[in-house]
């Protein structure tokens, strides 16, 4: 695999290379859709006081929860941050679950234990939701581990942000994938900032994959700018851990259009440069590849996303229909009751 | 005198010794060109500049040992953990560096460092983001733990850390950066070591600190209502603790209820009592109580945090109990 | 009954399970090759090949993580950890994924593991080598925390251990790897929570655990010589403790004294002693006195270091001053 | 600076490069031996039950040592492991108190409050001595911060094994080396094993520089065989660290012909890998360059030895005389009494 730097195609109009399939890109565009509609439903609801804690958005880098669920096979494992609920929405986790979730209701996706922070759900591959920065790295490990361990063909898709890699669990995880090579992906989501922290700050070099020989990882980076194309690119380097038994380090560069958390005014970054990023949205661009490339008319999409809108104001219903939990319920799974 | 917000309390001890002795500087996450993260560095580093005003990556063990080695050299680093659930990733760092160095070099070294942030459960934050870590740190020999409850307070304590030549582990509270209260405009410093009576009484001692002194105080109200008068002793100082000025309390109401945020097993909550009753076993009416979270990780739901938090209404039931009213 | 050593009664019970469950792993530095750094694990890798018996970098937080991630997936590891000085680097993998993955996932996932190693101090190792980690893991709920003392005790309980669905924090002694003991050739296990009497008496209740166990057994036989007969109660569990055993013997007795190695501030101690003063107030006929290292890091000079452990003399006298004998 | 391999030259007869001065290469074997006698005789001492805890020896490994003496400028700081005991003797510590800290006796180094692991002599310009794995790292970036800070133009050098790569604390140290360009030299000690394991057990790549780009570091290795050559190309990644602002990574490729520490009889290895190293035993080829070389007498070289083996003695006399530390001394240097 190579590695190429971080810069856009040349002209965000260039649909030849990856919007190839009106039925994909119009699948994936409504999958994007999804998750950016759940989250701008969580934020008003956060705002208007229904929902408390912290509120961490993907909204900016959908395509690569959407592309990961593309290429997952059934014994697979997605591991990420706090910053799930794409991958939730992704996955197939159901909105309504999730929104009770960040709701704290009983009928969250985990209870109203979790919130917003820690979304698991086993059925869909989704493995957390972890939030001490870089702690889940080794949990992924182990998962790869056990994975081989079993025999069970499985991958691990361990994903971390640019703020995780200065950390030593990180490191230690990456370490032991390299060292027992581990069937495990290691996707940094580098969106370019921790909090307020641009990757300049938080680590001594720009480009991550220059990481990569230190642990004997195979190593790609590119700037996430379709579905296709991630979904491309992360396949083969799953391809690789599968069947080489090898950890793989991928660098997604992207973009979080919203600040780090609802309490973030973003003041690190200006205009500019979030405008600049946004015409490489790729929601956006798939939106106008659907009508520029593949010839469909505003009005479909308008009508899909009006689809879209009345299921996750749904799942807001059910959210707030959605009763507390037990106080019972506080005392439970804090050992497993044998 | 003007009212101030913890976080400016904060701040202006800060500001003030940073001014006074140039070997200061903060080091941490967001505490520079964010402003720190709940805004107790504000305008620090625009008045300091980026050499004493220092943004770390994550990296809680890194930098926690690159301020013991600074100040090893004779700097006065002020360590800021966002909160302190983060300082599990540098509990090395603490135990066995900053605690142990003064002493396993027979003095040749000492580390003069200020760890501080806010400690404790917030607002819903789930169970890995509202933890109270003094039980693990205010065990340990060679560390100082202080917690803070008023601007007042903050203030003057933060100045001593900053000035002791000992690693101080320093616990704020997210929930109360906001509280306002009293601070003289003139310079002032409180000593380490000595608990400060909050609300006075001669039927219950409560001995509480950090962010269990606002429950703790408005439960004496609520006994207050009911004409039970109590003691409110905010330790401060976890470590070393004030042990005499409990006592002293005690030996007066004869009885003693002990609230807090945190786990109940063992920690601070658990020293309280096993001094009471070795040092004033004799003066005991009734058990000492504790109130603080129950036994459980923080849930995330809203309603099953608050029935997990020590509650005003709780510290009444203790209180009550000990004072054996019906 | 064959008398064994406890490392074997621990090697023992690996190898039984092991041979029983092949999800069962064992991870740790020196593990496999080297035998275990304290021959623990002699012959496993032989056995049960490098598969299941890995050796690891020195990379503590790297292999605790692994662990449970590959306890989420079904496995059953156990975690060595040469000593549990060196579990401070792990800390925030048992704090926050081990003890809270089951509640924070509600019931998802579960994480069956076992982290065993020797805890406290073992001769002349100096302060970052010497310290007892109970009361930081005890005091943390999704943990349950044993100390074993006996070859029988080690091995019943760590079957158990490696049987539970829960994470277990496993702690061993380096000074008392080579104590032997009878264990039965037939199988066994101990149930976790239940404490163990071992030795019987009316008039003083000696509590301890691991480390503690012989030094409390001697100061009993020496107390015996003076006609002061103890319970002394191997609590085994720390987490759950097994307070009813306590208050039984308390309510006897009258009189009690908690000996462990380990600081006095808090902890597991604090606990024992804050539960009995709770729910034995009033059979209670002299404060409850801990005996336990000075409250200093361990200091390496041999003569130093006697004088900061718990010895049979200081528990003698703490049994004589609860006991009211001159 | 290059890359180069650890393979030694190919001749141990070869004394052209690296040892050109007799005088220096006198001083430099009567430095080696010296640490080596001291550790001979503190070996014999343990095994007379004289000294407890652990013992851990430098055997081999002298010319490290060594070499860093002869660069070490006035500003500079050692910080180093619990594998220490030939950094103090070569920076000037007292045999006798060095050997009096083993005894655990008052008149030790630190008083007999750390014993083998914990050699701290700041005159001497030793700054540790630390006994856990790893976590002297980001201290010894925190004296480099200390340094730019207050711009004393000193440099640290950090020591660290081949067993302190995995973890997490090293990665942390040189990551905030490398981000904020601190003037730092960090040596990997690469003596092949931690304890039992070899070095391809314990990270995933043999040849430690390829981390060195993932810090921004730059980096040599090369196969310690003389103080000559190791204090040139240490002393040329000082200069870098100096002048540049910035950490240098040196690999050092050497070898301890003692086990790991007293309690470990060395079983992992066989006597031919022992004997292969032998024969590059820095002090054994600056002996034989001293007598082929330089035409010293072996008498000279006789007469030599004794005199240091009678200091060493004179060391352990004055340990077994020395008192141990007043009862009253557990109870000092807890807190600074102010
Ligand atoms: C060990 C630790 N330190 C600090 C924090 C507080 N914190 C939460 S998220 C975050 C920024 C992480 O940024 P990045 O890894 O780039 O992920 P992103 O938020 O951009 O998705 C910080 C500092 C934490 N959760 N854990
Ligand atoms: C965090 C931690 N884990 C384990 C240990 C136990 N231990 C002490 S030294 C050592 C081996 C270190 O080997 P290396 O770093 O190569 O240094 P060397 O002994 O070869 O000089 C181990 C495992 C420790 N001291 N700290
Ligand atoms: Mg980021
Ligand atoms: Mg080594």
């Amino acid at each position: 695999m190579t590695t190429s730097n971080d810069a856009p195609p040349a002209d965000p109009g260039n649909y030849e290379a990856y919007f190839k399939s009106k039925d994909a890109d119009l699948r994936r565009y409504r999958e994007m859709l999804r998750i950016r509609r759940f989250e701008e439903m969580a934020a008003r609801a956060y705002t208007r006081g229904k929902i408390s804690g912290f509120l961490h958005l993907y909204i900016g880098q959908e395509a690569i929860a959407v592309a990961t669920k593309e290429i997952l096979q059934p014994a697979d494992r997605v591991v990420s941050t706090y910053r799930t609920h794409g991958f939730a929405i992704a996955l197939g986790s159901s909105p309504g679950a999730c929104m009770a979730e960040l709701y704290g209701k009983a009928t969250g996706l985990v209870a109203g234990t979790g919130g917003s922070m820690h979304f698991f759900d086993r059925k869909n591959q989704l493995w957390g939701g972890y939030a001490i920065v870089g702690n889940h790295v080794p949990v992924a490990a182990g998962h790869a581990f056990a994975s081989k361990y079993k025999g069970d063909g499985g991958v691990t898709f361990c994903y971390l942000g640019d703020g995780a890699l200065a950390i030593g669990p990180t490191h230690e995880g990456w370490t032991l994938a390299g060292l027992w090579k581990l069937p495990i992906v290691f996707v940094v989501e580098n969106n370019r900032y921790s909090m307020g922290t641009p990757l300049a700050r938080s680590i001594p070099v720009t480009d991550v994959t220059l990481k990569a020989p230190g642990y004997n990882m195979a190593s790609d980076r590119f700037r996430v700018t379709s579905v296709a194309e991630t979904a491309e690119r992360l396949g083969a380097a799953a391809k690789i851990a599968r069947e080489e038994n090898r950890p793989v380090l991928v660098e997604l560069v992207t973009y979080r259009f919203r600040g780090h958390s609802m309490s973030d005014p973003g003041k690190y970054r200006n205009k500019e440069e979030v405008e600049e990023w946004r015409r490489w949205d790729p929601l956006e661009r798939t939106y106008r590849a659907l009508i520029d490339h593949h010839g469909l008319s505003e009005e479909a999409l308008e009508e899909l996303d009006d689809a879209i809108v009345d299921e996750m104001e749904e799942a807001v219903t059910f959210a707030e229909e959605s009763p507390q939990p037990a106080p019972e319920a506080r005392f439970r799974n804090i050992l497993v009751e044998s | 005198m003007p009212e101030i917000q913890i976080r400016h309390a904060i701040r202006d001890a800060m500001a003030e010794e940073m001014a006074r002795d140039e070997n200061i500087f903060l080091m941490g996450e967001e505490v520079g060109h964010y402003n720190g993260a709940y805004k107790c560095s504000e305008g620090l580093l625009e008045r300091f500049g980026e050499k004493r005003v220092v943004d770390t990556p994550i990296a809680e063990t890194g930098f926690a040992g690159v301020g013991i080695g600074a100040a090893m050299c004779g700097l006065r680093p002020i360590i800021e953990f966002m909160t302190f659930n983060f300082s599990a990733v540098a509990f090395d760092q603490i135990l066995n560096n900053a605690a142990k160095i003064h002493h396993m070099t027979n003095g040749q070294f000492s580390v003069p460092i200020v760890f501080r942030g806010p400690n404790a459960a917030a607002h819903m934050l789930g169970s890995t983001h509202s933890q109270a870590f003094e039980p693990f740190y205010a065990h340990v020999p060679g560390l100082i733990v202080i917690a803070v409850a008023t601007p007042y307070d903050a203030k003057g304590l933060l100045k001593t850390a900053i000035r002791d030549p000992n690693p101080v582990v320093f616990l704020e509270s997210e929930l109360m950066y906001s509280v306002k209260g009293e601070v003289p405009e003139e310079e002032y410093t409180i000593p380490i070591g000595v608990a400060d009576t909050k609300r006075s009484g001669d039927d219950v001692t409560v001995i509480t600190w950090g962010q269990g002194v606002p429950v703790a105080l408005k439960a004496a109200e609520l006994a207050a209502e009911e004409g039970i008068e109590c003691d409110v002793i905010d330790l401060r100082t976890l470590r070393p603790m004030d042990t005499e000025a409990v006592l002293e309390s005690v030996r007066r109401t004869n009885r003693a209820v002990v609230l807090f945020h945190g786990w109940p097993y063992g920690g601070v909550g658990g020293e309280v009592v096993a001094r009471i009753q070795e040092f004033a076993f004799d003066h005991l009416d009734a058990p000492v109580l504790r109130v603080c979270y129950e036994d459980v990780p923080m849930p995330y739901a809203e309603n099953l945090e608050n029935l997990v938090l020590p509650t005003p209404e709780r510290g009444l039931a203790a209180i009550r109990e000990v004072a054996y009213v019906d």
